[in-house]
């Protein structure tokens, strides 16, 4: 059942009642869903998110944002869905993790402005804390479809807590690992490869980076960028009760002079993708 | 297809269903996913005289059934809105009721001024009772001499329709209506959220940044559905009826009650296109119960004589 | 292991969980289920002087997270529980409240001195909050007046610690709790249910026989949580917590807000065994924070100043 | 997890979280599911009940009443479990009738006052409406076992609403059939053949009427066995919110004298198998 689409202009959202067609668990907090939505997946752009209701009553009442991790084809080539990189943090995202083939889900999608991706000669660097891998799934694969050269930084706490590499590295894409316990890749954050590559490429390069996990993670990747000169993309997680801009629950705030002040903008429509330079990151709180 | 148009006062709707207020933005943002004129009307984010920046995030949290917000009544002020919302409004054919807030009584009438002479806007709805700011709001719609005074100031600028929207959170919301109804209203929404509070227990500090909120959704809709029958009883003026409305039956529910059309909020959230469900399920039944007017429902309940035990 | 014991006046509870009243029968329901002395308190089902048959069925309606009665406080009068009930729960070793209804002052005079004279009865919860009887009750709970002439004039006829319940269906629910406090209460005990109901569309007739009822359950914590914080500001007398607590964690929310104990009602209904969940919860909660005692925690709420936007 | 178990003393309740170990859907509005119990199955009485959650969050909060159907046995003849015929009603028994192996429902029981089963020369008459069938499983179950004769009389809209007959006379059961359509059985309704089939027997046989289905054929049955001379025995079906006697929600009114007054009394620890003659059945509510 899709609803919406009689309404629906351009690029806009639909509703989808998709049909979980594969739940591939990754670790005790961490799955994988795959969602019959040809609807969304086919306007979907890299980094736009959906909106999912994990319950059929009313406990819990709002949807959650899920970043769209893949899009998933049929042996044809043919686009049937997405799936979604699913990390158990409460009630909603425990039964996503539960989720049973055949169980159907209203997910609300695509919403929220995506990641640009940039054209040779720019390279592209991207930066992903644990479950912030979510939107580059996509991302890498556009940017491959541009021949856009790569690079991923991915820090998770342990070394099974890092997914897909396989997925990067089939596209083409360097990986850069790090986990907090040292048991894969550099130990420590993976702010740390990430400053020292950015000291020691060469300045006349362009780059682009894109970064999605815990705020303080953005945070401090939005400083490395603004002291090497790149642009920086980040993807925020705000709680968000509609996705629809209509509810102003997700707001953050952006510096709109140059005298320090700012404005609250609402990131499902004004986001959740920003340029980090337009963000004031002391008044963002850090996240959830 | 029965008759779903309703009146509320002078003013006509196609059928019986709005936006709530703060819970659909400006309407424009929904107008590429719904068509914002097959609404009975769209009732816009609160609005006061000058641009609002509202209160610091978390501004949500889920509860059961339900949620709490403190917004705080962020927005772009009247001027602003009728500049650059209005006309896409006024183009796309929507019924456009603004939801007008004031800290004085000076500012709610000033609001309604710039309103009264804005081409397009069907009605105002009063806003005295917004938990969530601190000066205005529901500290008139908590008296019934405040209550009386705002909508009487009002009623003297303007002879839009004009809806008083109903706080809650008093002993006696009868009284209320009572008090917008010799003030001159045409017409009263209710309700506006319950004031309300969640505890993160692990930092013990509150979950919104507001410290109270107002809670909305399923959760309060047996309270709401009470008080518009209470207000039935009391008024004469037509009830706009507001609570945790999710489907036609919730909907059936308050016009039964006394409600002559009912508004729609957390469960737009949900589920953004829910209008289409909501006629057609009131269509439905109408059909069902062989009646050709919604309006012949309003305030059609029925109190058994206790046979049974 | 914490200490989980607090006193509420001159009374010490082992645990700071009580049944809520008319949720638990007169406690000897559940005496072959569970260990009635486990629980903090056994607050048994409201009682008239005189035994009173309640309303005709259909008494409760099912709601979002949330449900409405009208039992209309059916029960066998206060002398056959005296006679009837207290041996088996003396036996059991249970600490028992008697939840004290009347429709006059005099008779909740009457009932409270038919209870001081009761070997057992460690204190009396004065039900001035019931919304489902006509006369009495909440009529006395929605005037500060008569809150302090009920409070008052019980505690003139017996020492037994007092705790007056709070109805939530008023506009300032600390002035209650400053009139409970002024009158000689040892503690309020608060909320009782929110006034509610809940209507059949295809008859077109409200689901209880009464019409009206009280709403209870999970929706409503949420305000039940902002009243209990709103009370511990206003008066000093400890505040039983009461309202849609169905785990650990809710019952946190409560002590962190401000209550000294709390009270389960319908998550008892969903989990007659959610006592030794609620002990094992806190107590894991305190160990894990290094606290020695669960009345460290009350009213331990944390207001940061607004760093973040 | 089985919780309660430490308290239990003799018969009371204990709360399972049972596993769904089958779901046999009998048609678009009737299933049989079948719970993984032993605790409750071990002292289940023929007409008792279980209450049941049927959400995993908080709405539909209650629990709902579901007569035991069968007692479930393993190869071995080992007790392992209990049934519910389940009729879609609402919300609540929609989730029972989508459920699915595996599945995890909290099940409260066994709760209430059971029929008692006659012993020979007594005969014994189960009379079942609709889904009113599902207590007389387990009391055929023991009138077999007493080596009782039996008859039930079983009613349904139609053919297809029938179901389980072989498991009836399997024990032995005397089947009488009747559908509203006509399509299988006598036309018309239950209490047709049983008014006949009670005129037309010796007075002298000492014969019992067990009795469950919809208030009107309750209450007919009952003015068929007054008359008759036969104890008649109904379970009811009203509203509970608790089950355990708690909340009051769960009232019938009962003849207290023969001045005609009545009294109140909780259908879930004094019932909700009553002897018909103690009900005041003008005052009994028409059901739900
Ligand atoms: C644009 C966007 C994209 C996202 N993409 C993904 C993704 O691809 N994979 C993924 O696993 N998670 C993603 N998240 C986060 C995910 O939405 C939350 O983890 C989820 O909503 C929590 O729901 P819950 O019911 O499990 O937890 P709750 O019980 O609601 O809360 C558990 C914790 O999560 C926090 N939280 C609650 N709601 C949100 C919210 N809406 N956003 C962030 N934190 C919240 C709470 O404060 C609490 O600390 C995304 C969030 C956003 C805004
Ligand atoms: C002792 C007892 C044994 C029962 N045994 C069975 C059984 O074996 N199989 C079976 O299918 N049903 C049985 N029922 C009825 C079953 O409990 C209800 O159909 C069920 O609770 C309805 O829940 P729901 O959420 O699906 O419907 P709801 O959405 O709650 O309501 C749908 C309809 O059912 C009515 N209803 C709601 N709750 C109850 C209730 N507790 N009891 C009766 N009617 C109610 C409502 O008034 C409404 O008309 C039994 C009831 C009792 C009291
Ligand atoms: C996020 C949010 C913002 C709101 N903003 C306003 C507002 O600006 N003005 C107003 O009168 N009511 C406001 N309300 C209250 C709603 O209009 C409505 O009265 C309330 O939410 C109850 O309806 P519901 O249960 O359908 O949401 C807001 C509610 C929510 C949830
Ligand atoms: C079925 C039922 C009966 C109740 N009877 C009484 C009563 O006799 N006296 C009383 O003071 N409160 C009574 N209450 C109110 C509860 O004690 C409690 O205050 C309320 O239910 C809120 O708590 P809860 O959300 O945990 O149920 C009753 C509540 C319910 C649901
Ligand atoms: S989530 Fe509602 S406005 Fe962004
Ligand atoms: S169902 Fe609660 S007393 Fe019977």
């Amino acid at each position: 059942m899709i609803r919406g689409a009689a309404y629906t202009v351009g690029l806009m959202p639909v509703d989808v009642l998709a049909e979980v067609v594969a739940n591939t668990p990754l670790a005790p907090d961490y799955n994988v869903l795959t969602l019959a939505a040809p609807a969304i997946a086919k306007h979907a752009a890299p980094g736009q998110f959906v909106m999912i209701r994990t319950a059929a009553g009313l406990d819990p009442l709002l949807r959650r944002p899920f970043s769209i991790f893949e899009h998933v084809r049929d042996a044809d080539g043919r686009l049937v869905g997405i799936s979604i990189l699913n990390k158990r943090a409460g009630a909603g995202t425990a039964r996503l993790y539960a989720a049973r083939p055949g169980d159907r889900l209203a997910v609300l999608g695509p919403l929220g402005r995506p990641f640009v991706p940039v054209h040779p000669p720019a390279e592209a660097w991207m930066v992903a804390g644990g479950v912030g891998l979510a939107p580059f799934a996509s991302v890498a694969s556009a940017l491959a479809d541009l021949g856009t050269s790569m690079t991923l930084f991915y820090g998770a706490r342990s070394a099974r807590d890092l997914y897909y590499e396989s997925l990067f590295t089939g596209l083409g894409t360097r990986l850069v690992l790090t986990t907090e316990d040292g048991s894969r890749g550099e130990p420590g954050r993976v702010t740390g490869p990430l400053a020292r590559e950015l000291a020691a490429r060469p300045a006349d390069r362009p780059l682009t980076i894109y970064a999605c996990g815990p705020t303080p993670m953005m945070r401090a990747v939005a400083r490395l960028g603004d002291t090497a000169g790149c642009p920086v993309y980040v993807s925020l997680e705000p709680v968000m009760g509609c996705g629809m801009g209509g509810c102003y629950s997700c707001v953050v705030p952006i510096r709109h002079d140059d005298a320090g002040g700012t404005h609250l903008v609402r990131s499902c429509v004004d986001g959740p993708v920003f340029a980090a330079a337009t963000l004031d990151w002391d008044q963002l709180g850090s996240g959830h | 297809m029965a008759d779903l148009s309703v009146r509320i006062g002078a003013l006509t709707l196609r059928n019986p269903f709005m936006s709530a207020s703060g819970c659909f933005g400006y309407g424009v943002e929904y107008a590429d996913a719904i068509d914002l004129a097959s609404l009975g009307a769209v009732v816009v984010k609160g609005l006061f005289l000058e641009p609002r920046e509202g209160h610091a995030p978390p501004r949500i949290v889920e509860t059961p059934a339900g949620m709490i917000n403190a917004i705080g009544l962020q927005g772009i002020g009247v001027r602003r809105f009728v500049a650059e919302k209005m006309p896409e409004l006024r183009r796309l054919g929507a019924t456009v009721i603004v939801n007008v807030c004031g800290t004085t009584i000076d500012e709610y009438c000033e609001v309604s001024r710039v309103l009264a002479d804005t081409e397009g806007v069907a009605a105002i709805e009063l806003n005295i009772s917004c938990p969530n700011i601190k000066e205005g709001g529901i500290q008139f719609g908590c008296s019934l001499a405040g209550t009386h005074d705002v909508v009487s100031a009002v009623r003297r600028v303007t002879t839009l329709p004009l809806f008083p929207k109903l706080t809650p959170n008093v002993t006696d919301v009868a009284s209320f209506a009572r008090a917008a109804e010799e003030a001159g209203a045409d017409a009263v929404s209710l309700v506006n959220t319950f004031l309300a509070m969640a505890i993160d227990v692990e930092t013990r500090t509150p979950m919104l940044s507001n410290v109270m909120g107002g809670l909305s959704g399923p959760a309060i809709r047996p309270i709401a559905v009470r008080m518009v029958w209470e207000c039935r009883q009391a008024v004469k003026l037509p009830i706009i009826g507001i609570g945790g409305i999710t489907s036609a039956r919730d909907a059936l529910e308050f016009f039964i009650a006394g409600a002559t059309a009912v508004q729609v909020g957390t469960a737009n959230f949900v589920d953004p296109f829910i209008w289409a469900g909501l006629t057609a399920g009131v269509d439905a039944y109408l059909d069902r119960h062989g009646l050709p007017r919604v309006a012949d429902l309003v305030g059609q309940l029925q109190i058994p004589r206790k046979a049974h035990v």
